[in-house]
């Protein structure tokens, strides 16, 4: 068995039919978990494998609302992934878990709007002071208002 | 050539600022202090203080966040004072032409006196474009 | 300290300086620098696949008189503002005709960037 | 002593990029740090979400110039897993050929800005006039200084000939014997060791706390590396050695980048000449298949991470990047934060800021400068830009 | 004092080796300055501004001159207006101490070796206040930087003069330079206290290792981070006026000033030339230690004066003692 099966095998073991969505590539591995076991997953994988490197957080606004997805792993990459509704979206704050998180949960914060519950300084950081709030450029709605293609003549 | 002009030419005193540039041009302004190019030559010294320089070479597209900086800094120069964009995002904001958080150029705030243009800009071409300005300059009565 | 000798010596070394402007011929010119593109329009076929390509916008389609150029087929020719090249090459890249060059003309400014156009 | 705010940036000297770093001062002593990047965020995540996968690649390597070759290599890489084609092996050593050479340029660059933050000169000139060498070497290559563009869709852009290679291996003979005397200087100089030792300091900890990546980590202690542990390019094939020192602190990170010269040196010389024979690049449609990819690369400040996710459109769903310097500022923090026996004088900052080797570009920026007002008179944008149109600013 | 009398020592305070002479000094200095540090890290430094560059340092003078001259609204107006003058003034009075043409400065008095120390000291103030000024805040980093910096250096460099006026037995530059006619005496102890000097001198002009006060790295321009224009002119002039300055006390201390062998009616040209020489040979150790080392933090600048320089001076004291 492949290194990357082995590990969904013992995370199914872990979380039973939690993992409701999984997908396996060279050295990657997806799986999708509902939102509440989103920070056990996490938990586990990082105090009972030892993976202690976050890579990053990514947000996408998919069709049925906001995806996040947490990179972690130095080697092998297991994104936990999992989706939040588009109105108020709000997920659980991994900073006190990884403290390397804080920086990445406030771009998607900014970016995408998401607020991460318990989160210690979820300030502006990405945006220009004078960006309007509620604005979320990442948003598929934004890009139609602000984002047209941009073609116009030669000045 | 009156000596004002001719002192201006000689004593081109460089104030950098990247307003969002990819750090290639920064990195190109820099080299064109190092042996290789030296601008010293020129007289062109790097100077940190804006209130001490002449010309500002200001790098990438302008930023919505830095320009109101751009401007201040403007402000901030004595007369008189020269604007060089360097690089094709500082002239047009090049590549990143059309991302929601850029202006089109740094003329689009702050007048321009000249372009270089370049992906980066190669040094030798900094060297060229600052000594073709700075040859106006002596011209100029 | 420790750089001591180093210091004494590059007193007696040849200077590490290009004298650019006099010394033009001396400047590093690789075979296949990517400088200011040049633009054949005997050779262009009219395709806009270099327009379609080009990351910064710097290409634009206009209306060509085909009778001056047989070749071309569309009735359509790409100008080029160098204001907005990135010099990526991908134009080059892609022309099916070669019909863009990018050449190692490197010395590029401008007073006004209206004037860096290439038609 | 109460405390008093100096934003370093964002138009410093010592900052390549405008980042404002907030200090909190007690006398010359830092109690604080927080950052502000909005200066440098162009929202290119977006932007790339309007391009194609070929418009894309001049966009990714303007995230940020110095790294262009890792930016632009993962890229390629990333896409290159969304079509079921094989690229071929030559364009894999090639772009690993590329990639270490602008690691060699980006880490003499580095000696030679590290050197410039602690008011050493000299060691600045030397190390940039060396440079030029390797500046040559990739302007041959790729036909630029900085930007590479080399690594394409399918392949690479162009061959390296024979008699470029034999340059090459002659460059490589000149940059390993110039990196030896800096090493040598950087260890034996008594005001460098001053400035470097025991400033920065990072513990192991804190390191692998904060998700730091590249020579910050490594010189920490942590032996990762992306090359070895997760190999791209030709890396399986070329051996090298993860380079880790445990100091923890600046000196640590001079050391162990001055170390990664010699390993990439090695690499281009094992590369070349191994470089498998055949096509080096295939061609490949505009549009790739629906999926999803992830590709990290060891840039030359640490860990680069890609995520595309495609739905066999022209053009990516979505593309998230995160840069090695994004990663680092959690570090960063925690070196510049005084705490117990460690203390951080101001005087430290640009040094343990330029420790990590920062390149905020596309981390979007931190912060701003608190300059004095000038005079009262201010010409409105309008009158600017009428200005700036009419291109003739020269009296 | 006849006419005659009165328009000679007028000449000479104003043309040679008075204002006119130190002012064109002094831009020679800078001049060899930069292209020195430039040779020595392998670049050629002001190339087209005059005869290789000569001109640069009058270019510089003149373009600031013409430049605007910006005053922030919240400086202190006084202050701000008022250091950049007495910066000058003070460098300037200072040269007229300096035995150039012969073994006597301009102005010469019994104290002179005193007051040429003090002199410094005193620049240091007017630099500080005019940091302070400013209320900016790299500014007034700067100033306090440059304030302990001078605590550090200030002790040595006053004891390295003490063991030459010992030696000399006399309070007078000018005694001081005869004492020195003994060509071997440079090789004496008194080459640690050139040492001393050599490094307070460099801390004094806040040159690397010694330039926290304008490091443009951490605190952009320091101290003169506001002055722009006439006033920036200003400080660069004394800040030049004082390098020959320091230049020329360390040739008058510990270099013979001005001595040398002579030809009959020759001499005050001969011993300009001599001066010019050595001094010029200060100059180049300074650009040395400039272009060899890093710039120190201040808690090291602090330790360093006190933990090498002032022992060195101190030895150098014992050493002219037990020898007396
Ligand atoms: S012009 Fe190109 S290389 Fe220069 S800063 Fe802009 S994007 Fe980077
Ligand atoms: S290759 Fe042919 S079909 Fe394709 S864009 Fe060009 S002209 Fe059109
Ligand atoms: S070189 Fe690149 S940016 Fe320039 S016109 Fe061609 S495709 Fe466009
Ligand atoms: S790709 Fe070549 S042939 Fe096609 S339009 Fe452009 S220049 Fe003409
Ligand atoms: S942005 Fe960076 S490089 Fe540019 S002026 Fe500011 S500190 Fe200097
Ligand atoms: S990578 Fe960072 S700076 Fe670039 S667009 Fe994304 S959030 Fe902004
Ligand atoms: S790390 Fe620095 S050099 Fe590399 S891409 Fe980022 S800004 Fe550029
Ligand atoms: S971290 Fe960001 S700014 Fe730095 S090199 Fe990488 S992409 Fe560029």
């Amino acid at each position: 068995m492949s290194m990357e099966e082995e590990v969904l095998r013992e995370l199914k073991e872990a979380f039973g039919d939690k993992i409701f969505e999984h997908k396996i590539q060279k050295m990657r591995v997806y799986v999708k978990v509902p939102i509440d076991s989103y920070s056990d997953v996490i938990k586990y994988l990082v105090l009972s494998k030892g993976m202690y490197h976050l890579e990053t957080i990514t947000g996408i606004e998919v069709k049925d609302g906001i995806e996040i997805m947490a990179h972690l792993g130095t080697g092998l990459c297991i994104s936990v992934r999992t989706t939040i509704g588009k109105e108020t979206p709000k997920a659980p704050s991994i900073c006190d878990l990884i403290p390397g998180a804080e920086f990445y949960e406030r771009e998607i914060h900014e970016l995408l709007g998401v607020v991460f519950e318990a989160h210690p300084n979820l300030k502006r950081f990405v945006l220009p002071d004078d960006w309007p709030e509620g604005v979320y450029p990442l948003r598929r709605s934004f890009e139609s208002k602000h984002n047209a293609p941009l073609r116009e003549g030669f000045e | 050539m009156g000596l004002v002009s001719w002192a201006r030419s000689k004593s081109p005193w460089i104030a950098h600022f990247c307003t969002g540039s990819c750090n290639a041009c920064d990195i190109e302004i820099l080299a064109c202090l190092t042996p290789r190019y030296d601008i010293e030559r020129f007289g062109a010294v790097l100077k940190g203080s804006i209130r001490h320089a002449d010309i500002l070479l200001v790098t990438g597209p302008v930023t919505r966040q830095v320009r109101d900086r751009l401007l201040r800094i403007y402000e901030q120069m004595p007369e008189p004072k020269y604007v060089v964009a360097v690089g094709t995002c500082a002239t047009s904001s090049g590549v990143y032409r059309g991302a929601y958080n850029v202006y089109p150029g740094v003329d689009s705030v702050i007048p321009v006196t000249a372009y270089i243009s370049g992906c980066p800009v190669k040094p030798e071409n900094i060297i060229n474009g600052l000594s073709f300005l700075l040859k106006k300059i002596g011209e100029s009565k | 300290m420790s750089m001591i000798g180093e210091l004494i010596r590059s007193l007696f070394k040849k200077r590490a300086t290009v004298l650019y402007p006099e010394e033009r011929g001396k400047v590093h010119l690789p075979e296949g620098f990517r400088g200011k593109l040049e633009y054949y329009e005997d050779k262009c076929i009219g395709c806009s696949l270099c327009f379609q390509v080009c990351p910064s916008f710097a290409i634009e389609m206009v209306p060509e008189d085909k009778s001056r150029f047989p070749k071309n087929q569309t009735g359509r020719r790409p100008i080029f503002n160098i204001a907005r090249c990135t010099y990526c090459g991908q134009c080059e890249d892609i022309c099916p005709t070669k019909a863009i060059h990018l050449t190692n003309q490197f010395e590029v400014i401008a007073l006004d960037k209206r004037d860096l156009m290439v038609k | 002593m109460s405390t008093f705010d100096v934003p370093i940036g964002p138009m410093h000297p010592a900052l390549p990029e405008p980042l404002l770093l907030k200090l909190e001062l007690e006398g010359e002593t830092v109690v604080g740090v927080d950052f502000d990047v909005s200066y440098m965020h162009r929202g290119i995540e977006k932007l790339l979400e309007t391009k194609t996968y070929f418009q894309g690649l001049p966009l990714v390597e303007r995230i940020c110039g110095i790294c262009n070759a890792a930016h632009g290599l993962c890229y390629t890489l990333n896409v290159e897993k969304l079509y079921d084609k094989e690229i071929p092996p030559r364009a894999q050593y090639l772009r690993l050929v590329v990639e270490e050479l602008s690691r060699i340029h980006s880490h003499l660059l580095w000696l030679g800005i590290a050197a410039f933050e602690i008011g050493f000169n000299t060691m600045f000139m030397y190390t940039w006039r060396d440079r030029e060498a390797v500046m040559d070497m990739l302007e041959a290559i790729t036909g630029n200084r900085v930007t590479t563009e080399y690594s394409q869709i399918g392949g690479v852009r162009r061959d390296i000939p024979p008699n470029l290679a034999d340059k090459l291996l002659k460059t490589m003979d000149i940059v390993e014997e110039r990196t030896k005397y800096y090493v040598k200087v950087a260890l034996t100089e008594r005001t460098i060791a001053k400035r470097t030792q025991g400033v920065g300091y990072l513990s192991p900890e804190e390191a692998k706390a904060t998700c730091a990546v590249g020579p910050v980590l490594r010189a920490s202690g942590v032996k990762n590396d992306i090359r070895a542990d997760d190999p791209y390019a030709a890396h399986s094939d070329v051996p090298f050695n993860v380079i880790t020192y445990d100091t923890c602190d600046v000196f640590a990170r001079i050391v162990v980048r001055a170390q990664e010269l010699f390993e990439c040196v090695n690499m281009i010389r094992t590369a070349l000449k191994n470089l498998p024979e055949g096509p080096y690049r295939v061609k490949l449609p505009m549009k790739p298949n629906a999926g999803e990819a992830l590709t990290r690369v060891e840039a030359p400040r640490g860990e680069l991470f890609h995520y595309t996710l495609s739905e066999g459109a022209l053009k990516p769903y979505r593309y998230k990047v995160r840069t090695p310097t994004l990663a680092n500022l959690g570090a960063l923090r925690a070196m510049l934060t005084s705490k117990g026996r460690y203390v951080v004088n101001i005087g430290d900052v640009p040094i343990s800021y330029g420790s990590i080797d920062p390149c905020i570009c596309c981390t979007a920026r931190v912060h701003f400068v608190d300059l004095k007002k000038g005079k009262s008179w201010v010409w409105t944008i309008d009158e600017l830009r009428e200005r700036s149109k009419r291109g003739r600013l020269l009296p | 004092m006849s006419f005659e009398q009165y328009v000679v020592e007028t000449l000479k305070t104003v043309v040679f080796p008075g204002f006119v002479f130190i002012f064109f000094l002094s831009l020679f200095y800078e001049w060899f300055d930069r292209k020195f540090y430039a040779r020595l890290q392998n670049r050629v430094g002001p190339l087209y501004t005059g005869f290789y560059g000569l001109l640069q340092p009058l270019a510089d003078f003149i373009k600031l001159l013409s430049k605007e001259d910006i005053v922030p609204k919240k400086v202190d107006q006084l202050l701000f207006t008022m250091t950049p003058l007495f910066t000058l003034a003070l460098s300037i009075f200072a040269t007229l101490l300096l035995p150039i043409s012969s073994n006597q400065g301009v102005v010469s008095f019994n104290g002179d070796v005193i007051v040429s120390i003090l002199i410094l000291t005193f620049i240091c103030i007017t630099v500080f206040y005019a940091g302070l000024s400013t209320y900016n805040r790299y500014a007034v980093i700067g100033a306090e930087r440059l304030f302990l910096q001078m605590i550090g250096y200030e002790i040595p460099l006053t004891l390295s003069v003490v063991g030459v006026a010992l030696n000399a037995q006399s309070l007078l530059l000018s005694d001081i330079v005869l004492s020195q006619e003994r060509w071997w005496y440079i090789l004496g102890p008194q080459a640690l206290g050139f040492i001393v000097f050599v490094f307070a001198a460099q801390a004094e002009l806040e040159r690397i290792p010694f330039d926290l006060p304008e490091a443009e790295q951490e605190i952009i321009a320091g101290w003169n981070i506001d002055y722009s224009g006439r006033r920036l002119a200003m400080f660069r002039l004394a800040r030049n006026i004082e390098l020959v300055f320091l230049c020329g006390l360390a040739a008058t201390f510990f270099l013979g000033g001005p001595l040398g062998p002579t030809i009959e009616g020759y001499t005050p040209i001969l011993y300009t030339l001599y001066f010019v020489i050595k001094s010029l040979f200060v100059l180049a150790v300074l650009t040395v230690v400039r272009a060899l080392f890093a710039r120190l933090r201040i808690d090291q600048v602090e330790s360093f004066c006190w933990k090498y320089l002032l022992p060195l001076a101190l030895f150098q004291f014992v050493l002219v003692r037990l020898i007396l």
